[in-house]
C-alpha cells in the first residue's frame, strides 16, 4: 500500500538566478515560474529517451489523410482547477491563440516550414490538426504545448507580459504561495485531479539556491528530497555519501560536441575535422571533465545510447573515432598538412596555422577541463588553441552568430529519436548563409543536400521503415564527413534522496528521463514519488 | 598720481591688483588681497614692505615674482611694461633678473635635494656656466659669498643637516645664482633666531653692496625693517598707507595705523615701561572691503569722512606719501 | 635613509617583508621547488596529500602543491602589476589635477570622483565580461581601471599640499618646467605614500582577482590562487575532505594580502608625521 | 614675597628609537607668588620642554628624566596621575605655544569653556554660563561668541579666549609658552597688555616662555635665558637688559636691531647651538664664545653664581675656576 | 545652506555622468539581448516568434544610439525602468523591491556593525597605542581584512552551517513561519542573517579600524587634545570628546564610498549563503544581457552611493561647525 502526504522539496542549483514569478506556461522555459509544469498538462508526455507515451490531456491520436490530418482525443472527464470542464475545445483555443501571438509559440509549431495549417476542436473530446505538407514529427512539439483554459486567457489583453497570477489548469497541483526573496515556491495537491489517487505527496516546496554547492549541501542535509544539481563527482560526493538513500539517476539525452566553425578554413575540410576527432582522448574528457558520470563517449553518430537499439544503422555500430593521434597524422598529411620544425601545424600551402580559440562558457567547469584536454590533444597536431572563456550569453552569441573557430556546445535540439537532433542541427532554415549571419541552431552551419532530402522524407511519413533508413543516410553522412565532433554524452542530472519519499525515475522505471521539475518530465516525477 | 614711478628704478609697480577667488560653485567670495597698489625700488635700493598679517605683502611678492597673474595692473622692469602672458623664453629671462627668498627656510630647499644639486639647477636652467666643473666652481663660490665654508663641505648635505640659518643662507644663494638685479626677499628672517636673523640681514646687505642688488624686503617687523631699508613702505588690508624714507616713517610716523605699529614694537632702548595702547575693533576682513578707509574702525581718529570716502595717497613731500585725511587733501 | 632604518625597526614592517620576499622567492623560483607541471593532469585524481603530492591532488589529477607554487607567480604578479598600473594612473590623474589645479582640476576630480562613486564590482563583473579573451591581463585592466580613483584622491591632496610648499614655488621661480617640479619635486616628496598606496592597490588587486575568479570571470584556465580556489569550490573539494585543496591557496592570498597591508601600515605609519612614533 | 614654584635639578627630554634628546639639563629655579618670569631662549633650546616637564604634560616619548617640582609645597613630579589632574587649571593652568590651535574646532566655545569649569568644581550649570561670560569679558571678548565656533573667531581673540580659559579656575600660578608668536604685534601687545592688568588685578603668578627678548625686557620682572636646555643666567628684567652677564645674554641683547635710532651695523651671535643628543663637557656656549677660556670652559660645566640678589649667572667668567685661569 | 547647495550640485552633476556611462556601459558589450534571448528557446524558435518576442522585451537594435538614451532618461525619471529580460515579463521595479530590502538590511546593518566595531577597536587602540594589546588586535584584523571574503564564508558556512547545523545553510527566513510582521518572523530573520553578516563585520571590521585608528593618532597629536589634558579633564572625556569626536568625520567620507563596495561585493557573499539580494541579481544581468535591469541596479547602486556621499557630508557638516559655516 502506497502512503499518502508529505512533502516533495525541489531544489535547484545555479542556473536558477531568481523564480520568475510569471505563471504564464506559454512563455519560454525559465520564463516562469516552474510549478507551472504541475499546473498546466500537456497533451501526451513523449519520453525522450525511448519514445514511450504517456496519455495525458490526451488519450490516443492518430495520422490520417496520408499524414495530412492528425486527430487527437482528448479526455474526458478533467475538470479545471476552477471547476470548469475541460474540453478540445481548449486544446484547439490553446493552439490557435500561440498562433495569433507567434511570442507565445516557443517550440515553433506554427512557423513557416512546419506545415501546420488549422486546429479545430471536434466535438467536446476531438482536437483535428490539418497540414499543408506532412509533418510528423511535429506531434512531438504539439504534444507539448500545455493546453490553457479558453474560458479565462480568452479575455487576455496582452499574454506576453501577462502574469498568471492565479493559474487556473488541470496539473495535479495547486499554486500556493511564492516567496521571491527565499526563492521558494509552494504547491498543494489538486484534490480533483483526474487521475483518481494521485498525486501522492500533499505538497510540492521547489526552491533555488545560488550556487550547485549549497543545492548539495542541502540534499546532503537532506533538507531536499530531489536536486538538479551538478556535483563535480556525483557518485562520490552524493551516491556515496549514504549509497542506501542517495539515488542519481543521469541518463543521457543529449551529447557534447566541438563545433568547428565549417564556414572557415581548414574546418571546412572534412579530413581536417576528421583528424581533429580522432586526435582528442574522448575517454579522458570523461574522466577528467565528467568522472565517468556524463554517460561515456559519445557515439560519432552523435545518437544517445537509449534510441541507438532502434535508430542506429547496424553497419555503423561499430564505427567509432577512437583516440588516435597517429591516424589523426597521417589524415592530415593526406591533405597536405605538414609540421614545420617547430612542431607547427601548416596547411597545404605551407602556411602555418594561425592560433584557434576554443569557445567555452565563463565558468563552466567541465566544459573548461574538455577545452583544456583538446587543447593538449590538438597541441601534438601541431594545432595550437587557447581557451576563451564567455559568459553565458556572450558565449551563445558568439556560437550563433558563426564567430567562434572551435565551440563546446550540446545539440540544440532533443527528442524521442535522432531526427529531432539532426532536424535542429542540420536543416537549412535553422542555419546561418554567412559569418555574423544568426544561425539558430545549426552552430556548425554545415548542411549537406543528402541530409536535407532525408529529414524531408523523415517528416512526410509516418512509416517507421522509412524513416530509420533516413535518418541512417543521415548517420552515414555524419561518419563519413564529420560535421560535428561528438565528444561525450550528456545527461539530465537527476539526484533524488530516498530518505522520506520513493518513487523516483531509475533505470528499471524510466517512467520519465529525470527532467527538472520546471518540465512535463518534471511533472511525472511529482505525481508518482511517495512516502516510504 | 604718484611719482613714485621712476624711469630709473629697477622696478616700478603700478595699479597692482589681485584677487582670489575663494569656495566653489555656489559660495564664490572674493579676496581682495592687494588693491591698487604703486611702488618703485631703485638701483641698489631696499625697500621696506611692513604690514600685519594678511596684509598682502606676500601676494605683492609673488605677483611680482610672475607666480601668480594680477588682476589688474602694470609691472615694469627697467621701465619695460612686463606682459602678463609671457612665453617661456621671456619668462625665463625675467626670472633671471628677479629672484625670491623665501620666509621659511626649512620648507624652502626640497628635503630631498643635496645643496648642491639645489643651486645647480638654476646655473643649469639660465645656462649661467656651462660644463660640470664651471658649475661646482660657480657654487662653491655662491657658497662661500653667502659665509657657507667650506663650501665643500656644503655641496653634499641635505637640507636637514643645516641649521636653519645655513638652510636660509643656502636660499638666498640659490636666487644670488642667476645674477639677478632685484631680489624679493619674503619674510626672509621671520622663522629665524634673533642672533641669527641679524647674521641673515647684515649677509643681505653685504650682497647687496658687492653685487649691487636690490631688495624688496618683507617684514612685519618694525625695527628689522628700519635696520634694512632705504625706504619703507607700510601696508594695511592690500592698500599702501604710507610710504617714505626710512627715518622718516620710523621717526615720524604719520598714519596713525603706523603710529599704532610703531608704539606696539618694542623699544627697550627707549625706556623698559612699554608704550600703552588704545585699541578696539577687528581685523579687516578682505572680502567685504570697506567703502572708505579700511583701518577707520580701528582708528583714534577716525571722522565721518574717514568712513564714508576711500582717502586717496597724498605726496608730502618727495620720497613721502601717506593715505590719510589727517593731512590736507 | 633615516626612514629606512626606521622601516625596520618597525615589527610590522619587518613581519610584512619577510612574508612578501617569502613569496616573491616562491614565485622566482617556482620551476626548481614545484615537483611537477601545474597543469598536467596525469595523476590519480583527489589523492589525499601524501609524501608525493604534499597537498594531494585535484579532481582532474593535478598535483595541488605545484599549482599553489605556479599559482605565487601570478597571484604576485596580479598584485604587483596591478598594484604599479593603478597607482601609476593615481599619479596621473591624482597629482595633474593637485598640481595644475583650477579646469584641469576640476575636470580631473569629476572624473575621479565618478569612479568612486561607481561600485567596483559591478563594473569589474562588465568590463570582465566586454573584454572577451579572457586572461591574467584582463584581470589586471579591470582592476586598474576601476581601483585608481581613492588613491588619485590621496594624491591629490598631497600634491595641494606640496604644491603650496615653498620649495616648489622656489623651483618654479629659478625657472623649472612643470614637468620637471613634477618629476624632481613633488613626486619624490610623495614617494612613501605613493608606496603605501602602493601596497593598499596590491592587496585590493590580490583580493578582487580571487573574487573574480570565484565569479568564474578570469581565466579559469590560469593558475593563480582564485583559480586554484575556483575550481576546488567547483569540485566540492571540502565535501571530498580535500580541505587543503581550498584552504591553502585561500590562506596564501590572506598571508600575501596581510604582508601588503602590513607594508601599507608601516609605511603609512612612518611617512605620516602624525602617525609616525615619535 | 612666597615661593611659588621651586624646580630642582630638572632633567627631561625625548626618549627615541634612534636617539635621546636631552632636552632640559639641570634646570633649577624658583618662581614667587605673583612673579612674571620671562624665559627667553633661542628656538629648540627646551623652553618648551621645560614647560610642559613641569606641568606634567610631557607626554612619550618626551619623558621627566630626573628632578623635582615643588608647587605650593606639593611634589607634582611624584604626584598619581588622577591627583595631579585634580590641580591641573584649577592650581595651574598652561596656555600652549600654538594657542590658536588647542580650541577643538568642532566644540562650542562654550562648551570648552564650561568642561575646564566642570570637571573641577561642582558649579551649577546656570552659574557655569555667568562665569564664562565674565572671564570673556575680562579679556574684551563680547559674551555672543560663548555660542561660537572657534573657526569664527579671529587669531587674537582665539587667544583671548584661551588665556580666559587659563583664568577661569583663578589659577596660581600660569605657564604661557609663547602665547603670542604668529600674532602681529598690534595684537600681540594687546593682549599683553590684558594679561599684565589681569595679573595686577588677580595677584597670580605667570611663567612667559618667547625667543623675542625684546618684548620680554618690557613686561617681565624677571627674565632667565636658556641655551641648550639650561638656564644660563636669570635676573631681574631691568638689570638683564641693563648689565647682561654671560656672553650668550649679552649677544641676545644685542642682537636686535633698535627701533628708533640710528641705523648701524649690529653683529649677531656666529655659530649655532649645539646638539642636545650629544652630552657636553664643559659649557654649552663654549664653540660660540668670544670669551672662552680654553681648557677650563671646554672642561668644566659652570655652576650658578650669585652676583647679586636675584641675579644668577652660570658662566666661568664669574666663578673662581675662571679667575683662577685667567690669572 | 550653501554648502548644502554645492553638495547637491555635486550630486546632480555626479549622478548625470554616472548615468551616461550607465547607459553606455551596456551597449559595449559584446553580443545582443536578442540573441541571448533566442538562446533561451534553445533554437527552436520561429523567426516571426523572435520579431514577435523583440517587441515583447522592447528590444528593439534598430533604434538610433540617441532616441535610446532620451529615452533611457525619460525611464529613469519617471522610475520606470521597464521588463526585465531575464526575468521576462517582471517588472524590473518589482525585482528590485524583493531584492534591495534584503540587500540593504543585510549589508547596511552589517556595515554600520563592522563601522562601528572598527572605529570603537581604532580609538582604543590608538589610544593605548603602545599597549601590547594593540599590538596583537591590529595584526590580528588586517590579517581578517586580507582575507578573500567569499573563501571565509565557505569555510564558516561548512562549519557552522552544514557540519555543526547551528545555522541554517540558505536563505533569508524560514518558510514555516506565519506570515506578517511577527516576532517570530523577526527571529528567524536574525537567525538566518547571522553568517552572512559575520563574514561582512569580520571581514570589514579591519579597514575600518585601521581608519579610525590613523585619524585618531593624527588628531591626538594635535594640540586642542594636549589641551583638554592640560586643562585636567579625565581620560573618557578627552578620548571621546575631544579625540574620537573629531577623529571619526573622515571616516564618514570614507563610510559613504565604501557603501557601493559593500553592496555590490555582498554579491560573493549572497551566491554563498544564497540570500537574496541584488548583489546576484546584477550579476545575472550581466550574464544575460539584462540591460534593463542591470542599468536599474547600476543606477540603484549609485545613487545609494551618491545618498549615503550626500548624507555622510551633510553629517560631516552637522558634527563640523567648519564646513557648516563654510570657513576655509
Ligand atoms: N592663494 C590664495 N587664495 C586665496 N586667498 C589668498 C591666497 N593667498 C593669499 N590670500 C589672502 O590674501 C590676503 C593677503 O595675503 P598675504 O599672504 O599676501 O598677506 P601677508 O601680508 O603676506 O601676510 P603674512 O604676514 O601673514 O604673511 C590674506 O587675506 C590671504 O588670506
Ligand atoms: N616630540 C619631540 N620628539 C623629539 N624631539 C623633540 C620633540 N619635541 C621637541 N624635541 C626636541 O627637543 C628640543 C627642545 O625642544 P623645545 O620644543 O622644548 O624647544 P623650544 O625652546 O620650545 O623651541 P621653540 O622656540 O622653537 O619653541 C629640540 O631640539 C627639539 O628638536
Ligand atoms: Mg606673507
Ligand atoms: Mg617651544
Amino acid at each position: 500500500p502506497i502512503k499518502y502526504g508529505g512533502t516533495l522539496r525541489f531544489i535547484g542549483g545555479g542556473g536558477w538566478a531568481q523564480f520568475p514569478d510569471s505563471m504564464n506556461p506559454l512563455l519560454p522555459e525559465g520564463g516562469f515560474s516552474p510549478v507551472v509544469a504541475e499546473i498546466y498538462e500537456v497533451l501526451f508526455y513523449v519520453n525522450p529517451l525511448n519514445g514511450n507515451i504517456t496519455d495525458l490531456l490526451g488519450t490516443s491520436y492518430e495520422w490520417k489523410n496520408n499524414n495530412l490530418e492528425l486527430d487527437i482525443n482528448t479526455r474526458e472527464g478533467v475538470k479545471w482547477s476552477d471547476g470548469t470542464p475541460f474540453t478540445a475545445r481548449d486544446v484547439a483555443f490553446t493552439f490557435n491563440y500561440i498562433k495569433k501571438y507567434p511570442a507565445l509559440d516557443q517550440l515553433a509549431v506554427w512557423s513557416s516550414t512546419s506545415g501546420l495549417e488549422s486546429v479545430e476542436a471536434n466535438g467536446d473530446n476531438i482536437v483535428v490538426f490539418k497540414f499543408s505538407k506532412p509533418n510528423t514529427p511535429l506531434f512531438y512539439y504539439l504534444s507539448n504545448i500545455p493546453i490553457i483554459p479558453e474560458h479565462i486567457w480568452s479575455t487576455i489583453k496582452n499574454p506576453v507580459t501577462f502574469k498568471n497570477e492565479n493559474p487556473v489548469g488541470t496539473g495535479p497541483f495547486l499554486f500556493k504561495s511564492s516567496s521571491p526573496q527565499n526563492n521558494v515556491i509552494l504547491a498543494v495537491k489538486n484534490p480533483d485531479y483526474w487521475r483518481k489517487g494521485r498525486p501522492y505527496v500533499d505538497k510540492l516546496e521547489i526552491r533555488a539556491v545560488k550556487s550547485n554547492t549549497t543545492s548539495l549541501l542541502m540534499l546532503l542535509r537532506h533538507d531536499a528530497d530531489w536536486g538538479d544539481c551538478t556535483p563535480a563527482d556525483p557518485k562520490k560526493l552524493w551516491v556515496d555519501k549514504d549509497p542506501e538513500l542517495n539515488k542519481m539517476w543521469w541518463p543521457v539525452n543529449n551529447a557534447n560536441i566541438l563545433y568547428l566553425n565549417t564556414q572557415k578554413t581548414p574546418f571546412d575540410i572534412p579530413e581536417f575535422r576528421k583528424a581533429v576527432a580522432l586526435a582528442i582522448d574522448k575517454e579522458s574528457l570523461v574522466e577528467k571533465a565528467y568522472h565517468g558520470s556524463c554517460g561515456g563517449v559519445a557515439h560519432p553518430t552523435g545518437i544517445i545510447p537509449s534510441q541507438q537499439n532502434e535508430w542506429l544503422d547496424p553497419l555503423l555500430k561499430d564505427v567509432n573515432l577512437r583516440y588516435s593521434p597517429q591516424k589523426a597524422q597521417e589524415l592530415l598529411t593526406s591533405i597536405g598538412f605538414k609540421k614545420n620544425s617547430r612542431g607547427e601545424l601548416m596547411d597545404s600551402d605551407g602556411k602555418v596555422l594561425p592560433t584557434y580559440k576554443i569557445l567555452v562558457g565563463a565558468g563552466w567547469t567541465d566544459y573548461i577541463t574538455m577545452a583544456q584536454i583538446i587543447s593538449k590533444n590538438l597541441e601534438n597536431l601541431g594545432i595550437k588553441t587557447v581557451i576563451d572563456q564567455e559568459a553565458g550569453s556572450t558565449y551563445m552569441s558568439s556560437i550563433m552568430s558563426g564567430t567562434y573557430d572551435m565551440a563546446i556546445c550540446w545539440w540544440a535540439g532533443e527528442g524521442p529519436s535522432p531526427y529531432y537532433y539532426y532536424y535542429q542541427g542540420f536543416y537549412p532554415p535553422f542555419s546561418g548563409s554567412k559569418i555574423g549571419e544568426t544561425s539558430l541552431s545549426d552552430y556548425a552551419r554545415y548542411t549537406n543536400p543528402i541530409i536535407t532530402a532525408a529529414l524531408e522524407t523523415f517528416s512526410k511519413t509516418s512509416d517507421i521503415h522509412l524513416q530509420k533508413q533516413a535518418i541512417y543516410a543521415i548517420e552515414r553522412i555524419i561518419v563519413e564527413d564529420t560535421p560535428l565532433v561528438f565528444l561525450t554524452n550528456r545527461t539530465h542530472f537527476g539526484c533524488f534522496s530516498e530518505a522520506y519519499l520513493v518513487g523516483w525515475p531509475s533505470d528499471s522505471n524510466p517512467y520519465c528521463a529525470a527532467e527538472v521539475i520546471d518540465s512535463p518530465g518534471g511533472a511525472m516525477i511529482t505525481v508518482n514519488v511517495h512516502l516510504k | 598720481m604718484q611719482s613714485d614711478y621712476k624711469v630709473e628704478n629697477i622696478l616700478n609697480v603700478k595699479g597692482l591688483k589681485k584677487e582670489f577667488k575663494i569656495g566653489s560653485f555656489t559660495n564664490v567670495r572674493t579676496v581682495h588681497a592687494v588693491n591698487g597698489v604703486d611702488l618703485g625700488i631703485g638701483q641698489k635700493e631696499v625697500l621696506g614692505l611692513v604690514g600685519e598679517s594678511g596684509s598682502g605683502k606676500t601676494t605683492i611678492a609673488r605677483l611680482i615674482a610672475k607666480l601668480y597673474d594680477p588682476t589688474d595692473g602694470k609691472i615694469f622692469l627697467n621701465g619695460k611694461e612686463i606682459p602678463h602672458k609671457m612665453n617661456r623664453k621671456a619668462l625665463l629671462n625675467y626670472r633671471k633678473d628677479v629672484q625670491m627668498v623665501f620666509q621659511d627656510p626649512f620648507s624652502s630647499l626640497n628635503p630631498l635635494h643635496k645643496v648642491g644639486y639645489t643651486l645647480s639647477r638654476p646655473l643649469k636652467v639660465h645656462k649661467i656656466v656651462n660644463g660640470n666643473n664651471n658649475i661646482k666652481e660657480k657654487i662653491e663660490e655662491l657658497l662661500e659669498e653667502c659665509g657657507l665654508t667650506p663650501a665643500k663641505d656644503f655641496t653634499n648635505k641635505y637640507p636637514h643637516e643645516l641649521s636653519g640659518g645655513q638652510m636660509q643662507r643656502v636660499g638666498i644663494a640659490r636666487a644670488l645664482a642667476v645674477n639677478p638685479k632685484l631680489i624679493l626677499a619674503d619674510e626672509p628672517t621671520s622663522m629665524l633666531d634673533v642672533s641669527i636673523r641679524l647674521d641673515i640681514m647684515n649677509l643681505m646687505l653685504d650682497l647687496k653692496e658687492k653685487n649691487g642688488l636690490s631688495y624688496l624686503f618683507i617684514t612685519h617687523d618694525l625695527a628689522g625693517a628700519h635696520y634694512m631699508s632705504d625706504r619703507i613702505a607700510i601696508m594695511y588690508a592690500g592698500f599702501l598707507v604710507e610710504i617714505g624714507s626710512s627715518d622718516d616713517v620710523i621717526n615720524k610716523p604719520m598714519h596713525p595705523y603706523t603710529q599704532l605699529l610703531k608704539k606696539a614694537t618694542p623699544k627697550p632702548e627707549s625706556g623698559l615701561e612699554p608704550e600703552k595702547l588704545d585699541i578696539t575693533g577687528e581685523v579687516p576682513d578682505l572680502t567685504k572691503l570697506l567703502p572708505g578707509c579700511q583701518f577707520a574702525p580701528r582708528c583714534p581718529f577716525a571722522k565721518q569722512r574717514c568712513s564714508e570716502e576711500p582717502p586717496k595717497m597724498l605726496q608730502i613731500d618727495e620720497n613721502r606719501f601717506v593715505r590719510c585725511f589727517l593731512y590736507k587733501h | 635613509m633615516d626612514q629606512i632604518m626606521s622601516f625596520f625597526k618597525i615589527k610590522k614592517s619587518v613581519a610584512g617583508m619577510i612574508i612578501l620576499l617569502f613569496f616573491i622567492l616562491v614565485a622566482i623560483l617556482a620551476p626548481y621547488i614545484a615537483p611537477y607541471s601545474p597543469t598536467s593532469m596525469e595523476f590519480m585524481p583527489l589523492e589525499h596529500p601524501n609524501s608525493q603530492h604534499l597537498l594531494g591532488t585535484t579532481a582532474t589529477g593535478q598535483d595541488i602543491f605545484s599549482r599553489v607554487i605556479w599559482g605565487t607567480r601570478l597571484s604576485l604578479s596580479v598584485g604587483i602589476i596591478t598594484g604599479l598600473i593603478t597607482i601609476a594612473l593615481s599619479i596621473m590623474m591624482g597629482i595633474t589635477a593637485g598640481y595644475f589645479g583650477g579646469i584641469t582640476d576640476g575636470i580631473l576630480s569629476m572624473i575621479t570622483n565618478i569612479f568612486l562613486v561607481i561600485p567596483g564590482l559591478p563594473l569589474m563583473i562588465i568590463i570582465a565580461a566586454y573584454i572577451t579573451v579572457k586572461g591574467v591581463m584582463t584581470i589586471i585592466i579591470v582592476i586598474s581601471i576601476t581601483g585608481w580613483a581613492w588613491g588619485a584622491r590621496v594624491l591629490r591632496s598631497q600634491a595641494m599640499t606640496l604644491k603650496s610648499r615653498d620649495f616648489i614655488k622656489a623651483s618654479v621661480i629659478v625657472g623649472e618646467k612643470s614637468s620637471h617640479v613634477i618629476f624632481s619635486d613633488i613626486l619624490p616628496n610623495m614617494l612613501s605614500l605613493i608606496v603605501a598606496e602602493f601596497f593598499g592597490s596590491a592587496l585590493y588587486a590580490v583580493l578582487s582577482e580571487a573574487g573574480l575568479e570565484f565569479l568564474g570571470l578570469g581565466d579559469a584556465n590560469a593558475v593563480t590562487w582564485g583559480t586554484i580556489l575556483y575550481w576546488a569550490q567547483n569540485n566540492q573539494a571540502i565535501l571530498l575532505g580535500q580541505w587543503q585543496w581550498i584552504a591553502v591557496p585561500g590562506l596564501c592570498i590572506a598571508l600575501l594580502g596581510t604582508s601588503f597591508a602590513l607594508l601599507n601600515f608601516a609605511v603609512d605609519e612612518l611617512t605620516n608625521p602624525k602617525l609616525r612614533r615619535r | 614675597m612666597k615661593t611659588l614654584l621651586k624646580v630642582k635639578d630638572f632633567n627631561a627630554g625625548y626618549v627615541l628609537t634612534s636617539q635621546r634628546i636631552h632636552a632640559v639639563k639641570n634646570v633649577t629655579f624658583k618662581l614667587d607668588n605673583g612673579e612674571f618670569l620671562g624665559i627667553a631662549g633661542e628656538s629648540g633650546c627646551g623652553k618648551s620642554t621645560l614647560a610642559l616637564g613641569i606641568a606634567g604634560l610631557l607626554n612619550p616619548p618626551g619623558e621627566v628624566f630626573s628632578g623635582e617640582v615643588e608647587f605650593d609645597g606639593k611634589n607634582l613630579l611624584k604626584m598619581k596621575n588622577d591627583s595631579l589632574r585634580k590641580l591641573r587649571w584649577k592650581e595651574f593652568s598652561i596656555v600652549f605655544q600654538s594657542s590658536m590651535n588647542v580650541l577643538n574646532p568642532v566644540i562650542k566655545i562654550k562648551s570648552q569653556m564650561f568642561d575646564a569649569i566642570q570637571y573641577h568644581t561642582n558649579m551649577p550649570s546656570n552659574h557655569l554660563e555667568e562665569r564664562a561670560k565674565e572671564l570673556l569679558e575680562l579679556v574684551n571678548v563680547s559674551p555672543k561668541y560663548l555660542e561660537a565656533y572657534p573657526h569664527q573667531l579671529s587669531g587674537g581673540m582665539k587667544q583671548r579666549v584661551v588665556i580666559a580659559m587659563a583664568l577661569s579656575l583663578n589659577p596660581k600660578l600660569i605657564i604661557m609658552d609663547e602665547p603670542t608668536t604668529a600674532l602681529d604685534v598690534v595684537v600681540q601687545r594687546n593682549i599683553l597688555q590684558e594679561i599684565d592688568k589681569l595679573r595686577k588685578k588677580f595677584g597670580f603668578s605667570i611663567i612667559f616662555i618667547t625667543h623675542d627678548l625684546s618684548l620680554l625686557v618690557e613686561i617681565s620682572d624677571t627674565i632667565a635665558i636658556m641655551y641648550a636646555g639650561q638656564i644660563v643666567e636669570k635676573a631681574p628684567s631691568t638689570k638683564l637688559y641693563a648689565k647682561p652677564l654671560h656672553p650668550y645674554s649679552y649677544g641676545l641683547m644685542h642682537s636686535f636691531p633698535p627701533l628708533v635710532g640710528k641705523r648701524q651695523r649690529l653683529h649677531g651671535i656666529a655659530g649655532h647651538p649645539p646638539d642636545l643628543t650629544e652630552d657636553i663637557e664643559g659649557c654649552p656656549f663654549f664653540e660660540r664664545c668670544t670669551k672662552r677660556i680654553n681648557g677650563v670652559c671646554d672642561k668644566a660645566k659652570p655652576s650658578f653664581i650669585e652676583i647679586e640678589p636675584g641675579h644668577i649667572v652660570a658662566c666661568h667668567l664669574y666663578d673662581e675656576e675662571g679667575e683662577s685661569s685667567a690669572k | 545652506m550653501k554648502y548644502v547647495l554645492k553638495r547637491i550640485t555635486f550630486f546632480i552633476v555626479t549622478a548625470w555622468v554616472a548615468l551616461t556611462i550607465n547607459f553606455i556601459l551596456p551597449r559595449m558589450m559584446p553580443g545582443n539581448p536578442a540573441q541571448a534571448m533566442i538562446a533561451k528557446f534553445h533554437g527552436r524558435l520561429n523567426p516571426q516568434a523572435i520579431h514577435a518576442l523583440k517587441i515583447a522585451f522592447g528590444i528593439d537594435v534598430q533604434k538610433n544610439l540617441l532616441l535610446q538614451y532620451i529615452d533611457y532618461i525619460k525611464r529613469i525619471l519617471t522610475g520606470d525602468f521597464g521588463i526585465s529580460l531575464s526575468f521576462f515579463p517582471s517588472p524590473v521595479n518589482q525585482i528590485l523591491s524583493y531584492a534591495i530590502p534584503w540587500t540593504l538590511g543585510l549589508v547596511g546593518v552589517s556595515t554600520v556593525i563592522a563601522f562601528s566595531i572598527g572605529t570603537l577597536l581604532g580609538i582604543r587602540t590608538a589610544w593605548r597605542r603602545e599597549s601590547t594589546s594593540s599590538g596583537i588586535i591590529i595584526p590580528i584584523f588586517l590579517f581578517l581584512n586580507s582575507m578573500p571574503y567569499f573563501w571565509f564564508a565557505l569555510l564558516i558556512s561548512y562549519l557552522f552551517a552544514f557540519k555543526l547545523k547551528w545555522f541554517p545553510l540558505v536563505g533569508a527566513y524560514s518558510l514555516n513561519i506565519p506570515k506578517g510582521f511577527n516576532l517570530a518572523r523577526i527571529a528567524s530573520i536574525l537567525y538566518h542573517a547571522i553568517l552572512p553578516a559575520c563574514t561582512i563585520i569580520i571581514t570589514a571590521t579591519g579597514g575600518w579600524l585601521l581608519t579610525m585608528r590613523n585619524n585618531m593618532i593624527s588628531v591626538l597629536s594635535d594640540d586642542y587634545v594636549a589641551f583638554a589634558q592640560a586643562k585636567g579633564l579625565p581620560d573618557k572625556v578627552i578620548e571621546y570628546k575631544y579625540a574620537a569626536r573629531n577623529a571619526i568625520l573622515p571616516s564618514f567620507t570614507g563610510f559613504a564610498m565604501a557603501l557601493g563596495f559593500v553592496i555590490s561585493g555582498a554579491l560573493l557573499t549572497e551566491i554563498v549563503f544564497s540570500y537574496p539580494g541584488i548583489g546576484y541579481i546584477l550579476y545575472q544581468s550581466v550574464l544575460n544581457l539584462d540591460y534593463p535591469l542591470m542599468q536599474a541596479i547600476f543606477l540603484f547602486i549609485m545613487i545609494a552611493v551618491l545618498t549615503a556621499n550626500f548624507i555622510a557630508d551633510l553629517f560631516y557638516a552637522l558634527l563640523d561647525p567648519r564646513v557648516r559655516t563654510g570657513a576655509e
